[in-house]
Parts: structure tokens; C-alpha cells; sequence
């Protein structure tokens, strides 16, 4: 194809820096991880929803009862991301999963920290790593690692 | 009636945030920028239509049901959904159909003292208006039907770009009434 | 086969302001349709579909949110459908839940439209340059101010008929507590020296940028007739489209507004609109399209609107049709509800529930909502009783 | 839709659709002219004859605020038409069109829908469509989600990597009959598709959907009017949509209840369905669908290949619905369901049954 014949073409960059305000519930969770703690909420059966929402996922009744829960759980399903999407907070390929964190009854997704997919099995138990500098925003988690044994015992 | 500044009766119930970040300063807001890149690519009749400006020609676009000629070239009349394949040369002169005096810069095009003139620039042989800047003249002398022809680029510079055109000046020719000016036109002369 | 009749059984808005740092986007639209369940004293049970709308996602980058916010608005369960036809949004999204209940598809029907534009800025979501397009248009005041200046020059209207229009409209969101300008100490003079934007339109004559969102509850007859409050009746609806920048097309007086105004007439047997509607609400945006919209839908002769705006016509206090009570879209504008407010600001009148801004008695009203470059176009008129 | 009710008799009496990797020859206003020509003229009605109009799309894929104003110029939009847009699959729009003929004052609808994923990322764009305080800021991508959901669906024993396999063949066979089918072999080996390598893990690059430009046109009209623009009109017998929770974590992903319901209240009844037309992003999510419409062998399942043949966000739902309208116009077929799905792990879903006389 000559130089004459090549399409024109253009990139188009749609870019905007979304400022989201979070409301109460929102704000409280992301204030958690900012001080590293995370926060579920109860539902009207007295389970507790891990990330908060301010209204029950199938009811949607207002929820307002936040709850502190264990920074370790279990894997329930994962992927593995390879390579990373580059506006995504990771640089290095790492498992997407599904997690439950005790005291909770539904997962939250975030990133296994593990060096390849051979590491990862679902049930398998771990526990959260903080970045060093947190704003109170999703990815203050760096991730979960694998518990060791003496988280265990 | 309702107080808008409370919330409703069914939100009323304060959200109990627990004591271990009780005190502190809350997280009121998070920032999440997004980033989207996409491949333009102009559908074939504007390719032509923008490889054409590098030789300083205009072309348009005639509607197979009435002879119509949109320009830029849309691919298909809007007035009856059909393809349209014939282009058409058009002269750089024309009249302005309409105009705006804004007085706001606009993103990407630092290049614009305001108030500048953006004007619905119809040409000759065209049907409808398309979007250029008049300049030339005073901002106050521009006027519905002022008839006008376009500054290109020296030759060197063209490219296969609209922005060939630098801008539109008057001509000084009589200008067109303005009940014959702007899309309106065409209405009438084929009633 | 006729249409089921069908009632506004409910509204619900919330407070409109530049930023509404306060909620997240599910907080604020359930404050809306929180109010509206209310005001219809009914619960998320009682709805059987979902219908919402909102301008481009890119205002607040979520796409398709109606999937995000399906918990948030009782849809679990249930159907939920997504609308978007520009500016007219608001309109079009209380018009596609009004087909539900009157195609007998459904009984109750929660419709929502909202924008929470401080997320980003609503100048970049509208103008994104495209490759290959000379940039010298800047924003809907660029697009819209030359057929104004059409229309001035048609119709020979005086110059400072838009800052009456303005300067009206701003007093009349000072009666209404939702309204997100409340310019108490606004004279005359300043709308009229305020800077000028894309002449011949000034700063004080445009709609600001707002956040918020608005509700509302449409039921079947028979939940109109079981309702604890008040029911507006919906007497007809209409929405029209036509393409943009076509030879012969009238941009100041579209054949589509025309068309869509007869229409809605039509169905509900007005013949003699200035007469029959007691309140207005039509989609404003800049100062100039009432007088401009009140020709096209009818409420005027041609070329004679500004004439209504000159002599108090439309002004809420003693004017014979008192236009956009509310303030209207020149007072509070988080663009995807703006329609859906001048629909639900019309139903707030014939129920009798308008507060400070109420049109004493008003029987019948009729709201309005156009987008795109004046090409998509939603209306309708409700009424005190039933058709 | 409720049962008690008694609804109006609407058919598709004709469609048109196209699909290509990537659209170069034209843009989406000029293919949609195209399509919705050809749509309007095997039905030999005319823009002026039809009563209402309704398109889906989305902005976000177009990357363009306002993109279906453009695309109105391909209905050739004056003299003014009665007409509206969802921000969804076309199938979305087929049922706004649905119930606005079951009104009673207009008798025949248009209904288009398009995308052209090919002009950006559509992993990235369909990021932004999930929980934009807790998932998007993470950027997962729609695959990495579907993959989630199939390992559930593997752990729990549900399905087996061999069933898979055995979908993705049935998708590559069938859509080797389909001119618009983009990844398509006569001769596909079950041995190959087992022993390929997991691209988003467990899924194989041929459990996933094939990305596809494209758009569709559908005509419906009512009772007598369906018959005088179609010898064998495909009567929609029953249409029904359903959501369900957003959030991923609270959810079983190994069912898609919303796709039970809709089935449910459009009446499938699947003892008289000679085909179904659903739409997965992956083989493991057509299984899911399949158990959830309780599907036997008396129904023959994606004849077109499906969306894992060629998949066009924003018109595939109303493309599954408009293979099987053809092949009951056709008379191939007598009774089919067609199925649209929306978000991530099938959380939306639309039901449509159509049938022939």
C-alpha cells in the first residue's frame, strides 16, 4: 500500500482525573484503609457485607451498622493477570481473586500477591498487605500475600 | 413540603461509624482518572474529503435523491438514510450563514484570541453549512449573508487537513439576503 | 385497543448544588427515589420495573451505571432499562416508564434521571476534540447562540428580552427550595452586565452545572385511584427526532418540536394551549429558547413569543402562563434529570404540591425537554383529573 | 411480563445484520444505512410507514459523547420520526420498541443497534462499567471477571474443561455456516482445543468470545400488518429482562438467577424450543445459561456460532434474536429462544421466544 493509499488515522485520548465523592459508608471504608483496618456492614439478617455498601445488595434497604473484620481470609476463585492493564495500581503479574475475609460473608476482589499461577489454589488462606503511603483509596491495599504458619496459628 | 436539605424519612438513620476511626479526619473523596485511548479512523468519503485539502480543493457530497451536497461529506443523506457515493468540487468562496462571537478560549486551541467569530460558512454549490473562523475584519462587521473566501496555508504547509483553511475573509461582494442565507435557504428555492 | 391511564403517583428530588460532596452517586440518587416512594407511600416491593436516564456516561465515567446502581434502586429482580437521547434525556426516560404502564406491561414504575457533573467537568465531557475536525466550536453556548441570533433577527425581538427571561427565572427558583441558584440579592442590571459568553448570550443567561437527580413514581389507574396523595394524570405524550444540519431545516423553529408539540396536543384534546395550560415547564437551557420554544409548541404566534416574556406573561407572579416556576433549567441543570424535572414540576402543579412556586388552581401543565442540536424533543401534559 | 395480561401479537418480519473483525470499508452511520435499507425494503415498508424508532449503543465504546446522534442519519431522520435510544444492547431496544407497539397507536417499529470495539480497548472500556469506588480504579478486565466465575463453576464441579471444549467446537462448527461468524473452522479438533494453554486462567483463548464490529436491523410490526410485510412473520411469544446485584462478592457466580427469571416469565417452555440463541462471553457462561433455561437435547443451541464466533458489544443480544427471527421466517424453525446479556458475569439478562404459525 503507497503512503497515498494508507488510511488517515488518529489516536483519540479520552481522558478525565473523575473526582468521586464517597458519601458516609463509602468514606468510612476507604478511612479504614487508610488506617489499615477494613470495614464490612450488617445486613438486616445480621451478616456482614465486605466491602460496605450503604444499602443491602438484593433488599435495598439502607445498611448502617459497620462492622471491623479480620484482615485474613480465604481465596473462593482466582485468575491470573498477565500482564497487568496499565492503568491498573500493579506492575507485576499477580492473581485476581475473589476473597473472603473472616468475619464476612460475601468476597471482596483484589490482587494474590504470589509470584505465579502454580502458587495459587482456590481455599487458599491470606491475609492483607498495606502500601506505605495511603490516601484512603481502594488500592492502599497492595494486595493479599499467602498467610504463613504462625498467622495460622 | 419537603425539606431538601434533610434526608428523606427512609435515610434518616445515622450510619454507625465504628469508634476505631470515629475521630478521625473521614475520607470524603477518591480520585479515579480514567485513561481511554481509541483508533480514529475517518470513514472513506473523509479520507478523500481531507486528502483533497492538499490540493486546496473542497469536495462535498450529492445526494442521490435530489441533488443535495453536503459537505464535510456525511456518507449518507440524513433526511433519508441513503448511502450517497458522488463527490463534488466546491469553490472556497461562499457566505456565512450564521455566527457566534464567543468569548471563551476553548481547549487545544490556545492559536484563538477571543472573541473570535465562528461562523456557518455555506458554499457555493453546497447545501448546507459547515464550521469555519472569519477573521479579516472587524469582529462587529460580521453579518448574516456576508459573502466570504478562504485564507489557505501557504503551499508548503498544506497538509491533509481542514485546518488548510486558516480562516475566512470577506469578499466585499454584495451580500446575500437574508431570508436566501443558512440551511433555510434551500427550502424555499425548491418549494 | 386504548392506553392504560396512567398517574404520576409520586416525586422525589433532591437538593440541586454546583457539588454535592455529601453522597456518593447511589446516595444521591436514592435520596430522589427514596422521596418519591414516599411521597407515592409505596416500598421497593411495590415496584415492579426501573427506568433510568442520564446524559453521557463520560460525566461521570461509569458506563451503562445503571448495572452499578441496579442495587442501589430496588432493581434486583426486576427489569431496569437504561435511556439516553441527549439533553432530552430526562424527558424521554419519564416517557419510556409511561409506555410500561400504559402498554399494561406493568402497575408500578420507578423512573429516576440524575447527573453528578462536579465528578468531572462537563465542558471537557461535551467537547472532546475528534481527529481530523477543525476545534472552534466551544460548547452548546457555540452551537446554540447563532439560531438565537436568528431568531432576533426573525422575530425583531429587543435585545434584553433574554435577560428578563433570566432575571425571571432566577427569581422564581427563590421559591423553590431544590433550586441550585438562590441569587437573592440579583438585580436586573447585573444579568444584564453580566460578561458576555457567545454573544448575544451572557454569563447570567446561561444554565449553570449542576449535581442531582429526580424521581418519580408512575402507577396503572388503579393505583392512581387507590393513591393516599393527590395523582397527576397523564392526558398525553409525545417524543420526536430529527438529523442535524440538513438543507431546508429550520433550526430555530425544528420540524420536530412542531410536530411532537401537535401531537401531544392532540391526545389530550387541547386545541387552544395559551388557554387550556395553567403551567409551563420547558427545557431552557439559555435564556432565549423560552420565548423561542413558546412559538414552536404553540403558546404563541410566530415571531410573538418575546412579547409574553416583555409583558409579564410568564412570570409567576400574575403572569396568565406562568413558565418554568421552578427557576427551570436556567436555575438548577444536572443535565441527564433536567427533563425529568420539568416533567415532575408539571405533575407538582396540577397535584397542588408545588409549595411557594404553585400556580393557584393550575388544572392542567405541560412539560418539556429537547437535546442533541435542538433535534430530540419529549413532552408531555398532566392534568388534576383524568382525561 | 406479566401473565395475566393478554398482549398485543408483534413479530420480526425482517432483519439484517453484518459482523467483521474490523469495519474499515465504512463507519457505523453508513453501515447502519445500509443495513437498515435493506431491512426496510425486504419488509417493502418505508421510513414514513413505521411508528416508532429505537436504537442502542454506547458512548463510551464509540468514544464519543452524543455517537447515536450521528447514527441517526442513517434512519434518514425527516420528515421527524418518533424515535428514542438506550445506552444498552439493541435487544434492550427490541423490547422498548415491544412495549411501545403493545400501546396500540403505532403498528410497526425500527430497531438498530451497533459497535465498532475494534477503534479502542474494550477490556478497558468495559472496566469503567463495574463499581467505580471498590472494582474500576482496579482495572479488571471483563475476561479476568468471566474467568472468576468459571473456576467457581470447575471447583464446585459444575462443568468440566472438557464440556467447554466441547461448546467452543460447537460454536467454531456452527459458525462455519455463518457468513458473519469471525472465528469459525469446519474442522476443529476436540484434541487441540483441550491442549491449548490458558490465556486468562482456566479459560482457553477459544472459551472466550470473539471480538466483532457490526451492527443489526430489526423490523417488528403488529397482527395483520406482521403478515402483510412477511409470508411467516416470528411471533414474539413472550420477552422479559432481568438484573441482577452488581456487586460480585455477594453474588453466585456459578448462576445467573436474573437469566432464570427472564426465561421464566417469558415462557420458555422448553419441551416445544426447536433452537435458542444465547449470548455468553465464554463457554462457561453458555453452560450456566443452558442449565438456567434447563435446555435438552430437543433444542439445537448457537446454529450462528454464537457471540463466541463473533461478538459485538451493543448488538449482540439483538443479533441472537434476529438468527433465530430468520429461521422462522425461513421456516427452518418453528419455535425459538433468543437471550442478551449485559455487565459483568452475566448480571443482565433478556428473554425473547419467538415462533412461527
Amino acid at each position: 500500500m503507497s503512503e497515498l493509499e494508507k488510511p488517515l488515522r488518529a489516536e483519540l485520548t479520552v481522558e478525565y482525573p473523575f473526582t468521586r465523592t464517597t458519601g458516609t459508608v463509602i468514606g468510612a471504608f476507604m478511612t479504614g484503609l487508610r488506617e489499615k483496618r477494613l470495614f464490612g456492614i450488617k445486613r438486616s439478617d445480621g451478616s456482614v457485607l465486605v466491602p460496605p455498601l450503604e444499602y443491602d445488595p438484593v433488599s435495598s434497604e439502607p445498611l448502617t451498622e459497620m462492622v471491623e473484620v479480620s484482615q485474613s481470609g480465604v481465596v473462593e476463585t482466582w485468575t491470573w493477570i498477565d500482564p497487568p492493564r496499565p492503568q491498573s495500581p500493579w506492575d507485576d503479574p499477580h492473581a485476581l481473586a475473589l476473597i473472603r475475609l473472616d468475619g464476612s460473608d460475601t468476597s471482596m476482589l483484589h490482587a494474590v500477591l504470589v509470584g505465579s499461577p502454580s502458587e495459587m489454589r482456590t481455599g487458599m488462606r491470606v491475609t492483607a498487605q498495606w502500601k506505605e503511603e495511603r490516601v484512603g483509596h481502594i488500592a492502599d491495599l497492595e494486595g493479599f500475600i499467602q498467610e504463613t504458619e504462625e498467622a495460622d496459628s | 413540603m419537603t425539606d431538601p436539605n434533610s434526608p428523606p424519612a427512609s435515610l434518616s438513620q445515622e450510619v454507625e461509624i465504628p469508634e476505631s476511626i470515629s475521630g478521625l479526619e473521614p475520607v470524603r473523596s477518591v480520585r479515579s482518572p480514567i485513561r481511554l485511548v481509541y483508533d480514529f479512523v475517518p470513514s472513506p468519503p473523509v479520507q478523500e474529503y481531507l486528502r483533497s485539502y492538499s490540493t486546496k480543493k473542497i469536495l462535498g457530497h450529492r445526494s442521490p435523491i435530489d441533488g443535495a451536497v453536503f459537505v464535510p461529506p456525511r456518507g449518507v443523506d440524513p433526511r433519508h438514510g441513503v448511502l450517497i457515493e458522488e463527490s463534488v468540487e466546491l469553490s472556497d468562496k461562499g457566505h456565512v450563514g450564521n455566527f457566534c462571537v464567543t468569548h471563551l478560549p476553548i481547549p487545544g486551541r490556545d492559536d484563538l484570541d477571543t472573541p473570535y467569530v465562528s461562523a456557518w460558512i455555506h458554499l457555493d454549490g453546497a447545501s448546507v453549512g459547515f464550521l469555519g473562523l472569519v477573521a479579516g475584519c472587524e469582529n462587529d462587521e460580521v453579518h448574516i449573508g456576508m459573502r466570504v473566501q478562504a485564507v489557505w496555508k501557504e503551499d508548503e504547509e498544506l497538509g491533509n487537513t481542514a485546518e488548510n483553511i486558516l480562516y475566512w475573509k470577506p469578499t466585499g461582494e454584495p451580500a446575500v439576503p437574508i431570508e436566501k442565507a443558512g440551511n433555510r435557504a434551500w427550502g424555499q428555492t425548491n418549494e | 385497543m386504548s392506553a392504560e391511564l396512567t398517574a404520576v403517583l409520586g416525586v422525589g428530588q433532591t437538593k440541586y448544588s454546583s457539588t454535592r460532596g455529601d453522597v456518593s452517586i447511589a446516595g444521591l440518587c436514592r435520596e430522589a427515589a427514596y422521596r418519591a416512594l414516599e411521597d407515592a407511600c409505596l416500598d421497593w416491593k411495590e415496584i415492579d420495573a426501573v427506568v433510568i436516564g442520564k446524559a453521557p456516561d463520560f460525566f461521570e465515567g461509569v458506563m451503562m451505571p445503571e448495572l452499578y446502581l441496579a442495587e442501589a434502586l430496588g432493581a434486583v429482580g426486576k427489569p431496569i432499562l437504561r435511556v439516553h437521547t441527549a439533553g432530552s434525556v430526562g424527558g424521554s426516560t419519564a416517557l419510556v416508564a409511561a409506555s410500561l404502564i400504559q402498554s399494561r406491561v406493568h402497575e408500578k414504575v420507578l423512573t429516576i434521571g440524575f447527573e453528578k457533573q462536579s465528578e468531572s467537568n462537563a465542558t471537557w465531557a461535551l467537547s472532546l476534540p475528534q481527529p481530523f475536525s477543525v476545534s472552534i466550536n466551544a460548547g452548546a453556548g457555540g452551537y446554540f447562540s447563532p439560531i438565537i441570533r436568528q431568531y432576533m433577527s426573525r422575530s425583531g425581538a429587543p435585545e434584553l428580552i433574554g435577560c428578563m427571561v433570566a432575571f425571571k427565572d432566577r427569581q422564581h427558583a427563590l421559591k423553590n427550595p431544590f433550586a441550585h441558584l438562590h441569587q437573592n440579592d440579583l438585580t436586573f442590571e447585573e444579568v444584564v452586565d453580566s460578561p458576555m459568553l457567545w454573544n448575544p448570550i451572557r454569563y447570567s443567561e446561561t444554565c449553570p452545572s449542576s449535581d442531582g437527580a429526580c424521581a418519580m413514581v408512575l402507577g396503572n389507574e388503579a393505583s392512581g385511584d387507590r393513591a393516599e396523595n393527590q395523582v397527576a394524570w397523564v392526558h398525553g405524550t409525545a417524543m420526536r427526532s430529527e438529523s442535524n444540519n440538513f438543507p431546508g431545516r429550520d433550526e430555530v423553529n425544528p420540524l420536530a418540536s412542531r410536530q411532537c408539540a401537535a401531537d401531544v396536543f392532540r391526545q389530550a384534546g387541547i386545541t387552544n394551549p395559551l388557554k387550556e395550560i395553567d403551567a409551563v415547564e420547558i427545557y431552557v437551557p439559555f435564556s432565549w429558547y423560552e420565548p423561542m420554544w413558546l412559538e414552536s409548541l404553540g403558546f404563541a404566534e410566530l415571531d410573538q413569543g418575546w412579547r409574553m416574556v416583555e409583558d409579564g406573561t410568564t412570570s409567576l407572579s400574575g403572569g396568565e402562563l406562568p413558565v418554568n416556576c421552578s427557576g427551570g433549567v436556567l436555575s438548577s441543570n444536572p443535565i441527564g434529570a433536567s427533563g425529568m424535572i420539568r416533567f415532575a414540576e408539571a405533575a407538582l402543579q396540577v397535584r397542588g404540591m408545588a409549595g411557594d412556586h404553585q400556580v393557584d388552581g393550575a388544572k392542567k401543565s405541560f412539560g418539556h425537554a429537547y437535546g442533541g442540536g435542538a433535534q430530540y424533543f419529549a413532552m408531555w401534559i398532566v392534568g388534576a383529573e383524568k382525561p | 411480563m406479566s401473565k395475566s395480561n393478554s398482549f398485543r401479537d408483534v413479530a420480526v418480519v425482517s432483519v439484517a445484520t453484518h459482523q467483521t473483525k474490523i469495519l474499515s470499508e465504512v463507519n457505523e452511520v453508513q453501515l447502519m444505512a445500509d443495513l437498515i435499507s435493506k431491512c426496510r425494503n425486504s419488509a417493502g415498508v418505508t421510513q414514513a410507514e413505521i411508528g416508532f424508532t429505537c436504537s442502542g449503543s454506547s458512548d463510551f465504546l464509540a468514544g464519543q459523547a452524543f455517537s447515536f446522534v450521528h447514527t441517526l442519519d442513517s434512519v434518514g431522520a425527516f420528515p421527524p420520526i418518533s424515535e428514542s435510544h438506550v445506552e444498552m444492547d439493541g435487544a434492550f431496544a427490541l423490547y422498548e420498541a415491544w412495549v411501545k407497539l403493545q400501546i396500540g397507536e403505532v403498528d410497526t417499529a425500527l430497531v438498530y443497534s451497533y459497535g465498532k470495539p475494534s477503534a479502542g480497548s474494550i477490556i478497558d472500556v468495559l472496566a469503567t462499567q463495574l463499581d467505580p469506588y471498590y472494582v474500576s480504579p482496579l482495572w479488571p478486565d471483563c475476561f479476568s471477571l468471566a474467568a472468576l466465575q468459571a473456576r467457581l463453576l470447575l471447583d464446585k464441579g459444575l462443568i468440566t474443561l472438557e464440556k467447554m471444549a466441547e461448546i467452543s467446537m460447537r460454536s467454531q462448527k456452527n459458525g462455519s455456516d455463518n457468513p458473519n461468524a469471525v472465528r469459525s473452522s469446519k474442522d476443529v479438533s476436540f484434541e487441540n482445543l483441550m491442549n491449548e494453554p490458558a490465556i486468562v486462567d482456566p479459560l482457553r483463548a477459544s472459551d472466550i468470545s470473539e471480538i466483532a464490529d457490526g451492527g443489526c436491523a430489526v423490523i417488528l410490526a403488529a397482527g395483520d400488518k406482521a403478515k402483510s410485510f412477511c409470508g411467516r412473520p416470528a411471533w414474539i411469544k413472550g420477552i422479559d429482562h432481568r438484573v441482577d446485584s452488581h456487586t460480585l462478592g455477594a453474588r453466585d457466580l456459578t448462576r445467573s438467577p436474573s437469566a432464570f427469571l427472564a426465561a421464566e416469565k417469558a415462557g420458555i417452555n422448553t419441551d416445544r424450543l426447536d433452537l435458542a440463541e444465547i449470548h455468553g462471553m465464554t463457554s462457561a457462561q453458555e453452560l450456566i445459561l443452558e442449565k438456567e433455561f434447563d435446555l435438552n437435547e430437543k433444542t439445537t443451541v448457537n446454529l450462528s456460532g454464537g457471540s463466541l464466533a463473533s461478538d459485538t458489544l451493543m448488538a449482540s443480544g439483538l443479533i441472537r434474536i434476529s438468527e433465530v427471527a430468520s429461521r422462522i421466517i425461513s421456516g427452518q424453525a418453528d419455535r425459538g429462544l433468543a437471550h442478551a446479556t449485559s455487565g459483568p458475569c452475566l448480571q443482565q439478562n433478556l428473554v425473547c421466544v419467538l415462533e412461527g404459525e
